[in-house]
């Protein structure tokens, strides 16, 4: 950890002039020092959830933040409902809160307020209202979890109107989404791959947000026999996949959606166009997951241009198995490469 | 068969005018000065109320509303209550507090708009300090706790007042919202309308416990009040919400009443509750018992109610009047409050919804 | 009105023999006729949901079944989370209860209990326990109704494994489909297409249950130029559709999934490749909703039967708009004939 | 800071085994029969639960378990409860109630292969009438009280029983049992282990009233126990239990007690209390006071005690061996368990996955 406070309230005073400090962070702190730069950018950002102040929460996401900004950061009752709830209200009081939800499995008790309030009171007070909530939370399995703890769950609220849903896959798109998202007048499912937490890069930090960064998807690779699309934990096995196929003589973009919900229909295409051959990749369930829409949306618009179907390499549609399983549950190297060879024999 | 019978002050029920309009000055004495114009304008705002109610009544039969959900009977509960507030403690009503929002300023266009289906909820929040309804039970109490968790935050003394029915109660969001409130001492108050009633379901099927007494058992200050002596509601809010603005434990107040309608123009109470109950409940209308106590004081003269009926005749008028000449709404506009700022994928979907509409004309 | 209890009652004494009396009923009815049978045929049936005993449903679908069954017919306090979370527990003591949601905009508060518990407890049990919950839910658009009245929410339980997500689009398959989602051994979501409750037809009432009903799509009209996917409320969409498209010399197969998890891949492949082009209907927003799901499959598994790709056609990806703008809303004829007509140019 | 501290009877919490090993035997007399059979067989529960949480937890540290999450000095809330219900009367638990499971019968195998990552629930809850457990929160409590429910239709006279903690009293499907339950008037009793903490958050942020209150408040009949006091719990639930089962109203039960590890191996307790705390509770270590009661009305000897502790150190050693020669699971089994009858969609993908996994052989 080279970071130190100075360093960071140093790129708090110079904001302005875009300047960035670069250092080496891990994905958990990289979050950390985004909401940090949030708290400190705006005073209306609080944040909520459980364990999440004295304990800087189970992942130690906001490890700190209650020392440097007190009762901004509560720990709440133990009710994602009320979590959700009452951040609604706050925000129509001109906060913009931040909830953690404590695991993925952890947000269904909050699905109403998400789903029926949340997500449409914009849309119900016909644009007077905004709803500047940001709702983190970590997702995904790959840890040796138990139940609940594990869980893809983002095809929910992809398919809820109303909402906007980006999922980071590194540090420094930790870092930079998460200022975007928070400074975003609309609500956001933020999610974390959890066994990416420990993953560690250099972070520019500091400078301004770039609010663009919310809606766009990014190349992280080029190619041209085949385009990898990935989103959250599912980037690094990616890109793996990719170094692997080019050690084999095949060329593979890959993509990192980044932003899930709306998707960078765009960039997809252009890749999808580019290559003729699409393989997706995610944890959730395959079954009406999102990979279902990239697929659709990648046949709709460069059905000419495809040269075998979309393949979509993801979670089993059973629920998620008992640690000792997931490694068979999961989407690995393997099994992506295999679906790259299917599309490319296409 | 519901068990849900008239308050009386007996059971703990604060009760300060009788169904024959008799005024018990010795209890108001502690709790309010009564003076005529403060019963008049409560006699002016129900019998207002009570009017847009039936005028809606009248254009939802007449096909101009689609759905209008009563207020009957529950004038004074509405009435009392929102007029113990300052106008900028923040409402969040649920979806029957119609006399309330026209206290508040709120216009029949505003509040026909849902109803005739042109829009979702029509008024601004901020210029009333009334949040739109909320039609899924009991969310809207959360919303409230947040809300004057921010309050808290900003120093600021205002109170937030939520309005929720005796079905709600049963929502787990109310009961967190409760224990929330308690937690955190949040300056909210919670204004529970027991009208007996949730749809088909009595009350007695609802809970087992008065609704007081589970407040008090998350740690709320709360009381149960006679929702149909406009006098009692008004004293009993007045007390609790200056205690919480003051900085007490936030409050719970049952105001007992009837939904003397069926629970909106699709329902018909007939096929679950006997007439004769309502025919009791007739006994104790909210409004006769205050026109009965002005009379009786001296408050108002014939002049004073012919004023009166004939403002709510006006009401009435202008209420027709603007309903119907309510615009129709358009899928763009939701398209376009969907998100803030608009992204590329929804302006294309929608440019091309407007296109395919366009090729029609 | 045709039916008689003394009809109905013969039509029980006589199941054995799969007698069947035909008679003709509305949708709604046929769903009160299947219920009444399911609790007739095995006592362990039990009601659960708000205002279902004495008011017989605000749809009515529950009409004198409190009369004859007295308190195996439930009016529980307003908590839909309650509602799900003791059928849980009363499927665990061996009854099989039937839960109905009010309003397709009420399920949420019951988001927890479905998809963490009831979908889920097989699973965790290890194949221990059953769990033989039926809930029943009025769902879509096109009766005018105000808001969280009109959703389509079928994706959501799609996604979540270990649920039966099933639809009905005409009165004869809501009591076959009724009857059989109650004698499954699994938890089936039972979407009810609330704007058909008044279409009648002749149905066929009585007779043993037929329980490979319940995963199996039907062709619901045989054609040869393109195939129209459809499920609940829009199959009658679709055989409209049919019929203008053969006035004007196209001929279309019309599917009707009926069981929307698991799907029906074979009927739809079937189909699929048959016509070479497909169009799938629905109310709820297209981004990442069952027709992402046909396209896809469809494409895995036709691809080189595909004469164009797969066209959707489904509600916006909006909030659900106030009653006088879901006619613009909800696909109708015109945009489904549009949709077949860029299929067939394709 | 938290301010839960032990439980004394001043404040109408039971008491009946002091600290020191002092039985109230007047106290007592009223509620319960004590014999030595009976306290011996006690002690000898929490002695061999705790063994077995101590095994857990090196099993943990050693990489054999992925969690575990500990029961240390809880012994006295779970073993004195479990104990006072029938065989039949059927068990709800949350997820660290390994006392009681263990008091049940469950084997080692069965309770920690969840936790090794082999299964999400490995005993049969038919076999032990004690369900699997619930990780989240307060969601079995209304599948305890839908049980409860079949078990009045069935006319049957067993109790259904079902564990929560303080942090899962605040969820809105806690409170929803509670409700649904004083309305149904259904057979079961909530037994709340008010340990002090939910994870790093002190019970005195969770709610603002107890919960015994809170319960009153719903209509049940709630009392509150010292839940490291074996005795006074299993005096408590006895009477609950039997209260129910003779078709009183639905019962609470809160046991004061402390959770004197984390909260699961994952946790770090000293982030956020106070060592000082901790100690301060081991002056009331349950299974202690109860070695002292024994010793001071010579009910045991030391051979007595050394008969537990060895029967404790086999179960450890059985604990340890059975551990590691839990399966390792298969997808497969997953796939299988899924859905009652293998959907065809479902078999060709387990097919499929079957192909792919051989492919690798
Ligand atoms: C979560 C949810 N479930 C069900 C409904 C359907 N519903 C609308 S009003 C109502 C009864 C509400 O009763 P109560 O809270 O007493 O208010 P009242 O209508 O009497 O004013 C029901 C069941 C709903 N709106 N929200
Ligand atoms: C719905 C839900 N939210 C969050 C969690 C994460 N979580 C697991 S245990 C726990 C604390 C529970 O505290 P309490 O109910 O007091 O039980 P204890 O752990 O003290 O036995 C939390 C927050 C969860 N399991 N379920
Ligand atoms: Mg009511
Ligand atoms: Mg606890």
């Amino acid at each position: 950890m080279t970071i130190t406070a100075a360093a960071a309230s140093a790129g708090k005073d110079t904001q302005d002039e875009a300047a960035t400090t670069t250092t080496a962070l891990t994905l958990g702190r990289s979050l950390n020092e985004g909401l940090r730069q949030a708290m400190r950018d705006d005073e209306r950002v609080v944040l909520l959830g459980e364990d999440i102040a004295s304990l800087g929460g189970v992942f130690r996401v906001t490890d700190g933040l209650a020392a440097e900004f007190g009762d901004r950061v509560v720990d709440t009752p133990l009710a994602e409902s009320g979590i959700v709830g009452t951040a609604i209200g706050l925000a129509l009081r001109g906060y913009r809160p931040v909830c953690e939800i404590q695991f993925d499995g952890f947000v269904y008790p909050a699905f109403d307020q998400i789903v029926s309030q949340l997500a449409k009171m914009r849309a119900r007070s016909r644009g007077l209202l905004r709803l500047p909530v940001t709702i983190r939370i970590p997702v995904g399995g790959g840890i040796g979890a138990v139940e609940h703890h594990s869980e893809s769950n983002e095809a929910y609220f992809c398919h809820t109107a109303g909402l906007r849903v980006v999922a980071c896959g590194h540090p420094q798109d930790a870092y930079d989404l998460l200022r975007a998202a928070i400074a975003c007048d609309d609500p956001v499912i933020f999610y974390e791959p959890k066994r990416r937490y420990w993953d560690r890069a250099e972070v520019g930090l500091g400078g301004p947000v770039d609010g663009d960064t919310l809606g766009r998807a990014r190349v992280l690779r080029e190619g041209s026999d085949a385009t990898v699309v990935a989103y959250g934990p599912m980037v690094a096995v990616a890109r793996g996949v990719a170094e692997v196929a080019a050690s084999e003589g095949r060329s593979l973009e890959v993509l990192d959606l980044r932003s899930l919900s709306p998707l960078d229909t765009g960039a997809l295409c252009r890749s999808a166009s580019k290559t003729g051959r699409v393989v997706v990749v995610h944890e959730a369930p395959v079954n009406v997951g999102l990979g279902a829409e990239i697929a659709a949306t990648v046949m709709q618009h460069c059905f000419y241009d495809l040269e075998a179907p979309v393949e979509r390499v993801g979670g089993y549609n059973i629920p998620y198995p008992p640690a000792r399983a997931e490694g068979d549950y999961l989407p690995d190297l393997d099994r992506v490469l295999d679906a790259v060879d299917r599309v490319c024999a296409g | 068969m519901s068990t849900h019978s008239a308050a009386s002050s007996a059971d703990g029920v604060l009760r300060l005018v009788d169904p024959a309009g008799t005024l018990d000055d010795q209890t108001a004495a502690d709790m309010l000065e009564v003076t005529g114009d403060l019963v008049r304008g409560l006699y002016r705002d129900m019998v207002l109320g009570r009017r847009l109610d039936q005028e809606a009544y009248s254009l939802q039969r007449q096909g101009e509303l689609g759905l209008w959900l009563m207020s009957l009977g529950q004038e004074a509960a509405q009435a009392g209550s929102i007029r113990a507030l300052r106008a900028d403690d923040r409402v969040f009503p649920s979806y029957r507090e119609h006399v309330a929002a026209l206290c508040r300023g709120i216009s029949p266009t505003e509040l026909l708009s849902q109803w005739r289906g042109t829009s979702h909820g029509s008024w601004d929040p901020e210029r009333y300090h009334f949040h739109i309804y909320s039609l899924v039970l009991a969310t809207q109490t959360l919303h409230a706790v947040g809300y004057a968790m921010g309050v808290r935050y900003d120093a600021a003394d205002s109170v937030v007042f939520t309005y929720l029915g005796d079905g709600a109660s049963s929502q787990g969001d109310a009961s967190e919202a409760l224990n929330w409130a308690a937690v955190t001492s949040a300056p909210v108050v919670f204004f529970c309308q027991n009208n007996g009633w949730a749809i088909s379901t009595p009350a007695s099927k609802q809970y087992a416990s008065p609704l007081r007494e589970r407040a008090k058992g998350f740690g709320l200050d709360a009381v149960s009040v006679d929702g149909n002596d406009v006098l009692a509601v008004h004293a009993a809010t007045r007390r609790m919400v200056e205690r919480v603005r003051a900085g007490g434990a936030p409050g719970f107040i049952e105001a007992h009443t009837y939904r003397m309608s069926g629970h909106s123009t699709s329902d018909d109470p007939k096929r679950y509750r006997d007439d004769a109950e309502a025919a009791r409940w007739q006994a104790h209308d909210p409004v006769e018992r205050v026109r009965l106590l002005l009379t009786a004081r001296g408050w108002a003269d014939e002049d004073y109610f012919a004023t009166v009926a004939s403002d709510a005749e006006e009401l009435a008028t202008r209420t027709r009047r603007e309903c119907r000449a309510l615009p129709e709404p358009s899928l763009s506009d939701t398209f376009r409050a969907t998100l803030c700022d608009e992204p590329e994928s929804l302006r294309r979907e929608r440019e091309a919804f407007e296109t395919y509409l366009e090729s029609f004309l």
